[in-house]
C-alpha cells in the first residue's frame, strides 16, 4: 500500500514536496485541536450537577496570535503552490510537439512526423513534450497522476500544456472532466522510453502523412491561398515566419504569434486585424473541425522554421492588450 | 429630511427628475453618434449610472429612507462589481505570457 | 392569544401550544407559523436525504469493484447526479437554515414570528415544488450531468431531462432567496428591546450570515440555469462553443453562486455549534465579538474565491494566482472560529450529553476538513488532485462530517423545544459513535485513493485503488446504519418519549424561556433583554471546585 | 416573567385592522415591508447581473460583430420605448404620492396611466421582436447572418451570439414588465375597494419601488443594446 503515485516528471517532486508539507500542517493543528478538545472535555467534565464554569477573561492577544500565525502560514503555502505552479505554465522551447485531439471518449494523439497513436503516447525520457490539445466535442481533461499533469481540454480553444517525463514505464491517462457516458473508459496509457527503445519504436512504426501536410491541403481547400498567397499586393497578411513573430494591430498594439491567435484568427478574425489591411476575412467559427484547425496551425507553424524552435521566446513581456478573448 | 412629506418627495422634485431623465437620455442619444474612440462605452454607461441614480434617490425615495436601505443598495452594486470585475478579469489577463520560471 | 380555539379539548394536563393548536392537515398546509413551517421543512429535508443517501449507497455499491459491473455507465451517471442534486439543493441548502433557523430564530431574538410569514410558508411550497420537479425528472430517468450542469455536455451532449431538473432547482433557488430575506428583514427589524447586536446569539449572526449569501449569491445560480435551459429550448450559443459560446464563462457564473452555496452549508452549522459548545460548557462564549465578525468576514470573502475551482480549466495564470491568494485567506476566519469554540472549553463545566458529542465531533472533522482545502487553493497542488476523489474526501469532510454532524447536534439540542419530549439519551450517544466511526472510515480513505490519482464520477476504475474504495464502502454501511438509528428514535419519542421541561439543558437564551413546546404567538408579551448573550453563571478560580 | 405590559401591547388591542399581529406597530410593519422589497431588488439586480456579464464578455471578444448586430435595432422603437418607461415611472411616482395622500381617485388614475404605458412598451416590443422573425434575426437552425450596413459584408457569424443575449435580456425585461402589469392591475383592483388610506398604502409603495427598478434596467439596457454600434456608421 503505498500513499504516493509514481513520480515521474520533473514536476512530481516539487509538487510531493509540497504535498507533505501541507499534511504535516494538517497532521499538526488537526492533533493540537484535537487533544486540546478531548483535555478539556476531560480535565473540566462537569462532576456535579449544578457545578458552574470558572470565569475566563478573553484576550485580545491571544485572538490576534491565532489569526497571524495561520495567515503566515497560507501565505507560505500560497507562495511555495505558486512558484510550483509557475514551473508548468510555460513550456521550454526544446519541447517536442504533440497534438492531441479529445473525442467523447477517446484521446487522438498525433506526432509531428504523422504518426498517429489512439488512447496511447510513446514518448522519449528526459525530453519535455509540449501537448497542443483541442476537443470536438465537451470539456475532457488530459490527466497523466504520476506526472502530476492535468490540462482541461476547453472545446473552442486550444489547451497548451507540458510535462518532462523522468523514468521510463507505463503510466496511466485518465480524462478527469465528466465528458458523458463512457467518461471512465476514456483512459489510456503513456510508456515512457529510454532513448534506444524510442528510436526502435520509431522506426518500426510507419509515419502517416504529416500534420503540415494535411494542413497544406486543407489551407487550399478553404482557399486562403487566395487572400493569403505570396504574390505582391496580396490581400492577406503573409503567413511565412509568422509564427512565434510579434505582429502589430490596427489598434496599435502587438500581439506575439502563437498557437492560440493562429486559431483565433481563423475563427474569430474580426478580432484582432492586422495593420494595413482591411477586415474581410470571413469567420470561420463552426465552418473546420478540430482536427483541420490544428492541421492548419501545423501548417503555418511549418512554414516559419526557425520560429517553431523558439516559439515559446522566454523574452516576450507580458503584452497587456485590449480585452480580447479565446472563445 | 425632505419638506412637507412624511419622508416622500414633492411633486416639484418629481417632475424636475423627469425633465432631468428626459434631457439625459437625448444626451445619450446624440453622445452615442459621435466618434469618441474608446470613450463612446464609458460616457453611455456615465449617463446611464446618472438617471439610474436620480430614478433610486427621488422615484425610490432612498433620499428620505433609512440609512440601512442605502447600505443595501450600495452592498447590491458592490457585489455586483465583484461578479463583473473578477469575471473580466480572468479574461484581461489571459493572453498575457506568465513569467518564465524555471 | 392564540388565534383560532382548539377545535377538541386539548390532551388532559398538556398546556396549548403550536402543536395542538389546531388539528387537520389544513391546518398545518396552511399555517403561517414559523415553527410549524420549520417541521414541515424538517419532514421535506428529511425525505430529500433519504433519496440521496440511497443514490449514495447504490454508488458506493457500484465502487465495491474495479469493473462497473453493478449498474450501466450511463445509470451511474444517473445515479451520481441525483445524488449531487438532492443532497447540494435540496438537504444541504435548506437544511439548517429552513429546519432550525426557521424554529429558532424569532424565538432567540424574542419575536413573534419572522416578518413575513406568509412568505416564509411560500418559501417552503416552493421548496416542495422544486423538489418534486426535480423529483420528476429522476423518476423518469433523470439526467447524467453531475450536478454542476457543465456545458456544452448539459446544454448540448446530454439527452437528460436537463430543463425540468433546471426549472426544480430554480423554484427551490426562490424558497432559498426568500428564507434569506425573511430572515434578514426580522433580524433587522424584530429584535426585542434591548437584544442589541452584540447581545443576540452567535445562532442568529450565523444565519445572518447565511442569509446574506442566499440573497447576493442564488439569483446569480438561477440566471446561469435559466440559460442553460433557454439554450436547449432555443438552440442559443451562449455558453456552446461551436457558436462562439465560452463553457469557462459557464463555470465564472456557476460557481459565483455555487462556491458561497458551500459557506451557505457551514456557516448555519457553525452557529448550531457556537450554541453547542456554550451551553455544554455552561460558560459564556469564548470570543463573542470575533466569531460574529467571522461569520460576516466569511459571507463577504466567499465571494470572490470561486477562481479556484478553474485552475487548470484555462483559466488565466494571474486570475489563478488572486483567486489562490484569496481562497487562502477565507480560511482564516474559518481557523479562529475552531479556536474560540476549543477555548470555550477551557476551564468550563463540560457534560457529555449528545448534542456535545455532535459538537466535539464536528470540531474534530471540520478542522480536518478545512485544512484539506488549504490544499485544493494550493495552486501547484490543486492540478494535480482537481476532479479526483481528494476533492469529494475534502468536500464530504466539510459537508458530512461538518454540516450534518451540527444539523444532527443541533436537532438533538432543540428536539425538547421542538417536540415536547427527549429523545433517548443511550441510543443517541450509541448512533453518534457510529456515525462518527461510519464516516471517518467512509472518506479518509477517498483522501489516499484520490492522491494516488482516481478521478471523479468513475462508473471503473483501475484495480490498484479497488482495496481503499472498498473500505470506503465498508465504511458507508456503518455511516447509513448511524443515519437510521436517529430517525427510528425521534419518531419514537415524538410518542413515547419522556416529556421535556421547558429548559432541559439549563443553556442561556429566549428560546428556553418558553414552555416546550412553546405556544403559538411565542412570547405572550415581548420580552426585554439585558445581559449579555450566554450570561452563565461562572465562578472564580479560587471557588473552583476539587 | 413580569406582567408589565409593554406599550406596544396595548397599542396592539386597538390596532388598526391592516397591522399584522407579529408587528409592534404600523410604522415597524412599513419599515419591514421596505426593508424586504428592497432586498428583494438585490436579488434582482444580481439576476440581471448574471446577463450583463456575459454580456460584457461577450461584446469584448467578438466587438465588430456586436456592433454590426445592434446597428440592425430599430433606433426610434428603442427611443421611443425609452421616453415611454420613463414616463411611466414618473405617473408611478405620482401614484405612490397620491396613496400617500389617500387620494382614491388619482391613485387610480396614476396606477391606469402606468398600465397604459407599460402596455404600450410592450406592444413596441412585440412590434420589433415581430420584425427580427421576418428578417431571419432570430438565433436558432434559420438564423441568417445578416449584411453589415456599413461594409456591405455579412456580419461575423458570432452576430447570432448578439441576437442570443439581446432576446434574453429584453425577454426577460418584458417578463418583468408584465409581471408589474399584474400587480399594478392588482392595486386597481385594491384601490376601488378603498383598502388605500393616508395610514395604510405600503402596497402602492412597494409596487413603486419594484417598477422603478425595471425601469433602472431598460435605462441600463437600452444604451448596450441600440446604441454600442452608432459611433461606427
Amino acid at each position: 500500500m503505498h500513499f504516493l503515485p509514481d513520480q515521474a516528471s520533473t514536476f512530481a517532486g516539487h509538487v510531493d514536496a509540497l504535498y507533505l508539507f501541507l499534511i504535516a500542517v494538517t497532521a499538526f493543528f488537526s492533533l493540537l485541536i484535537g487533544v486540546l478538545v478531548v483535555v478539556f472535555a476531560i480535565k473540566y467534565r462537569r462532576r456535579s450537577a449544578d457545578e458552574v464554569a470558572l470565569e475566563v477573561h478573553e484576550s485580545g492577544l491571544l485572538e490576534i496570535v491565532w489569526t497571524v500565525i495561520p495567515f503566515v502560514i497560507v501565505m507560505v503555502m500560497f507562495f511555495w503552490g505558486a512558484s510550483v505552479f509557475f514551473r508548468i505554465t510555460r513550456p521550454p522551447s526544446n519541447a517536442i510537439d504533440i497534438y492531441v485531439t479529445a473525442k467523447q471518449w477517446m484521446w487522438k494523439l498525433q506526432h509531428t512526423d504523422g504518426r498517429r497513436e489512439m488512447n496511447e503516447l510513446h514518448v522519449p525520457v528526459g525530453q519535455p513534450v509540449r501537448l497542443t490539445m483541442a476537443s470536438e466535442d465537451v470539456i475532457h481533461s488530459f490527466y497523466v497522476p504520476a506526472f502530476r499533469f492535468k490540462r482541461d481540454v476547453v472545446p473552442g480553444r486550444f489547451s497548451v500544456a507540458w510535462f518532462e517525463a523522468t523514468k521510463p514505464g507505463k503510466y496511466h491517462l485518465f480524462c478527469a472532466e465528466y465528458c458523458g457516458t463512457r467518461h471512465s473508459n476514456m483512459i489510456g496509457w503513456i510508456y515512457v522510453m529510454t532513448p534506444a527503445d524510442y528510436e526502435a519504436w520509431l522506426a518500426g512504426g510507419t509515419p502517416g502523412e504529416t500534420l503540415a501536410s494535411a494542413g497544406a491541403k486543407r489551407f487550399v481547400e478553404n482557399a486562403c491561398n487566395t487572400c493569403h498567397g505570396e504574390q505582391k499586393g496580396a490581400r492577406g497578411p503573409s503567413l511565412n515566419g509568422l509564427f512565434g513573430r510579434a505582429v502589430r494591430l490596427q489598434n496599435g498594439q502587438t500581439v506575439v504569434a502563437d498557437e492560440a491567435y493562429i486559431r483565433e484568427s481563423i475563427v474569430n478574425s474580426q478580432a484582432k486585424l492586422v495593420e494595413g489591411y482591411p477586415p474581410i476575412m470571413p469567420t470561420f467559427q463552426g465552418l473546420i473541425s478540430e482536427e483541420g484547425l490544428l492541421q492548419l496551425t501545423a501548417y503555418i507553424k511549418s512554414l516559419s522554421p526557425a520560429a517553431a524552435a523558439s516559439a515559446a521566446a522566454p523574452a516576450a513581456t507580458p503584452a497587456p492588450e485590449r480585452m480580447s478573448t479565446k472563445p | 429630511m425632505s419638506r412637507q412629506d412624511n419622508g416622500h418627495g414633492s411633486l416639484g422634485a418629481y417632475f424636475g427628475v423627469f425633465a432631468a431623465l428626459m434631457v439625459l437620455t437625448a444626451l445619450t442619444l446624440w453622445a452615442a453618434f459621435q466618434h469618441l474612440g474608446i470613450w463612446n462605452t464609458p460616457v453611455a454607461l456615465a449617463i446611464a449610472t446618472t438617471k439610474a441614480v436620480m430614478v433610486v434617490l427621488i422615484f425610490m425615495h432612498l433620499r428620505s429612507s433609512p440609512r440601512l436601505t442605502a447600505i443595501v443598495v450600495a452592498t447590491s452594486v458592490l457585489f455586483l462589481a465583484f461578479l463583473l470585475l473578477v469575471t473580466a478579469s480572468d479574461y484581461l489577463t489571459r493572453t498575457w505570457i506568465p513569467i518564465y520560471f524555471r | 392569544m392564540t388565534n383560532e380555539n382548539a377545535p377538541h379539548a386539548p390532551r388532559v394536563g398538556a398546556r396549548a401550544n403550536y402543536l395542538n393548536a389546531s388539528y387537520g392537515v389544513r391546518s398545518w398546509l396552511l399555517t403561517s407559523d414559523h415553527k410549524r413551517i420549520a417541521v414541515m421543512y424538517l419532514i421535506g429535508v428529511t425525505v430529500f436525504f433519504a433519496i440521496g443517501g440511497l443514490a449514495a449507497a447504490l454508488i458506493r455499491l457500484e465502487l465495491l469493484t474495479p469493473a462497473g459491473d453493478v449498474f450501466q455507465a450511463e445509470t451511474y451517471n444517473k445515479i451520481f447526479t441525483t445524488h449531487g442534486i438532492m443532497m447540494v439543493f435540496f438537504f444541504m441548502i435548506p437544511g439548517i437554515p429552513a429546519v432550525l433557523g426557521n424554529f429558532l430564530v424569532p424565538l432567540m431574538i424574542g419575536a413573534k414570528d419572522l416578518a413575513f410569514p406568509r412568505i416564509n410558508l411560500l418559501s417552503w411550497y416552493l421548496y416542495i415544488i422544486g423538489g418534486l420537479t426535480a423529483l420528476w425528472a429522476v423518476v423518469h430517468g433523470g439526467l447524467d450531468t453531475g450536478w454542476t450542469f457543465y456545458t456544452p455536455y448539459s446544454t448540448v451532449y446530454s439527452n437528460g431531462w436537463v430543463v425540468v431538473t433546471a426549472v426544480g432547482i430554480f423554484i427551490a433557488g426562490f424558497s432559498s432567496i426568500l428564507t434569506g430575506l425573511n430572515f434578514l428583514v426580522t433580524i433587522h427589524t424584530m429584535r426585542a428591546p434591548g437584544m442589541h447586536w452584540t447581545r443576540m446569539p452567535l445562532f442568529c449572526w450565523g444565519m445572518y450570515a447565511a442569509s446574506i449569501i442566499q440573497i447576493l449569491g442564488t439569483p446569480v445560480v438561477a440566471i446561469t440555469i435559466l440559460l442553460v435551459g433557454a439554450e436547449r429550448l432555443f438552440h442559443l450559443g451562449i455558453f456552446d462553443p461551436a457558436q462562439g459560446g465560452d463553457p469557462v464563462l459557464f463555470q465564472h457564473l456557476f460557481w459565483f453562486y455555487s462556491h458561497p452555496a458551500v459557506y451557505i452549508m457551514i456557516l448555519p452549522a457553525m452557529a448550531v455549534i457556537s450554541e453547542l459548545v456554550t451551553a455544554f460548557s455552561r460558560k459564556p462564549i469564548f470570543g463573542y465579538k470575533f466569531i460574529a465578525g467571522s461569520s460576516i468576514a466569511i459571507a463577504v470573502l466567499s465571494f470572490l474565491v470561486w477562481g479556484h475551482h478553474m485552475f487548470v480549466s484555462g483559466q488565466s495564470v494571474y486570475a489563478g494566482l488572486v483567486f489562490s491568494v484569496l481562497s487562502f485567506l477565507v480560511a482564516i476566519p474559518s481557523a479562529i472560529k475552531v479556536f474560540n469554540w476549543t477555548a470555550t472549553l477551557y476551564k468550563g463545566s463540560v457534560s457529555y450529553q449528545t448534542p456535545l458529542l455532535y459538537a466535539l465531533g464536528f470540531i474534530g472533522l471540520f478542522t480536518f476538513g478545512g485544512l484539506t482545502g488549504l490544499f485544493l487553493a494550493c495552486l501547484g497542488l490543486d492540478i494535480h488532485v482537481h476532479d479526483t476523489y481528494f476533492i469529494v474526501a475534502h468536500f464530504h469532510y466539510i459537508m458530512v462530517g461538518g454540516t450534518i454532524m451540527a444539523y444532527l447536534g443541533g436537532l438533538h439540542y432543540w428536539w425538547p423545544k421542538i417536540s415536547g419530549k427527549m429523545y433517548p439519551e443511550y441510543w443517541s450517544r450509541v448512533s453518534a459513535w457510529v456515525i462518527f466511526i461510519g464516516f471517518n472510515l467512509t472518506f479518509f480513505p477517498q483522501f489516499i485513493v484520490g492522491y494516488l490519482g482516481m478521478p471523479r464520477r468513475y462508473h471503473a476504475y483501475p484495480e490498484e485503488f479497488q482495496v481503499l474504495n472498498v473500505m470506503s464502502t465498508a465504511g458507508a454501511s456503518i455511516l447509513g446504519i448511524g443515519y437510521l438509528i436517529p430517525l427510528v428514535y425521534f419518531i419514537w419519542s415524538m410518542r413515547y418519549g419522556q416529556d421535556a421541561a421547558d429548559n432541559p439543558w439549563g443553556a442561556t437564551g429566549l428560546e428556553w424561556e418558553t414552555p416546550s413546546p412553546p405556544p403559538t404567538e411565542n412570547f405572550p408579551e415581548t420580552p426585554v433583554v439585558t445581559g449579555i448573550a450566554y450570561d452563565y453563571l461562572t465562578g472564580k478560580e479560587e471557588a473552583a471546585v476539587g | 416573567m413580569g406582567s408589565s405590559t409593554h406599550a406596544a401591547d396595548v397599542a396592539a388591542r386597538d390596532a388598526p385592522p391592516e397591522l399584522r399581529h407579529h408587528f409592534v406597530d404600523m410604522e415597524a410593519q412599513k419599515e419591514a415591508s421596505a426593508l424586504g422589497m428592497w432586498i428583494f431588488l438585490v436579488t434582482e439586480v444580481l439576476f440581471f447581473g448574471g446577463m450583463f456579464t456575459a454580456y460584457v464578455i461577450y461584446r469584448a471578444a467578438y466587438t465588430r460583430a456586436f456592433e454590426g448586430a445592434s446597428n440592425l435595432l430599430d433606433l426610434k422603437l428603442g427611443a421611443f420605448n425609452t421616453v415611454v418607461l420613463i414616463l411611466s415611472s414618473l405617473t408611478m411616482a405620482l401614484a405612490v404620492w397620491a396613496g400617500q395622500q389617500g387620494k382614491k381617485a388619482l391613485i387610480i388614475l396614476f396606477l391606469l396611466l402606468t398600465v397604459l404605458l407599460g402596455s404600450t412598451f410592450l406592444g413596441v416590443k412585440v412590434v420589433e421582436y415581430k420584425q427580427k422573425f421576418a428578417r431571419h434575426e432570430v438565433p436558432g437552425p434559420h438564423f441568417v447572418v445578416p449584411m453589415d450596413e456599413a461594409t456591405h459584408q455579412p456580419l461575423p457569424r458570432q452576430a447570432e451570439m448578439f441576437f442570443s443575449l439581446y432576446f434574453c435580456m429584453t425577454g426577460l425585461h418584458a417578463l418583468h414588465m408584465i409581471i408589474g402589469i399584474g400587480l399594478l392591475l392588482w392595486l386597481v383592483a385594491r384601490a376601488r375597494r378603498g383598502d388605500f388610506t393616508v395610514r395604510y398604502n405600503t402596497p402602492v409603495d412597494m409596487v413603486g419601488l419594484y417598477w422603478h427598478f425595471v425601469d433602472i434596467v431598460w435605462i441600463f439596457l437600452f444604451p448596450l443594446l441600440y446604441l454600442l454600434g452608432r459611433h461606427t456608421l
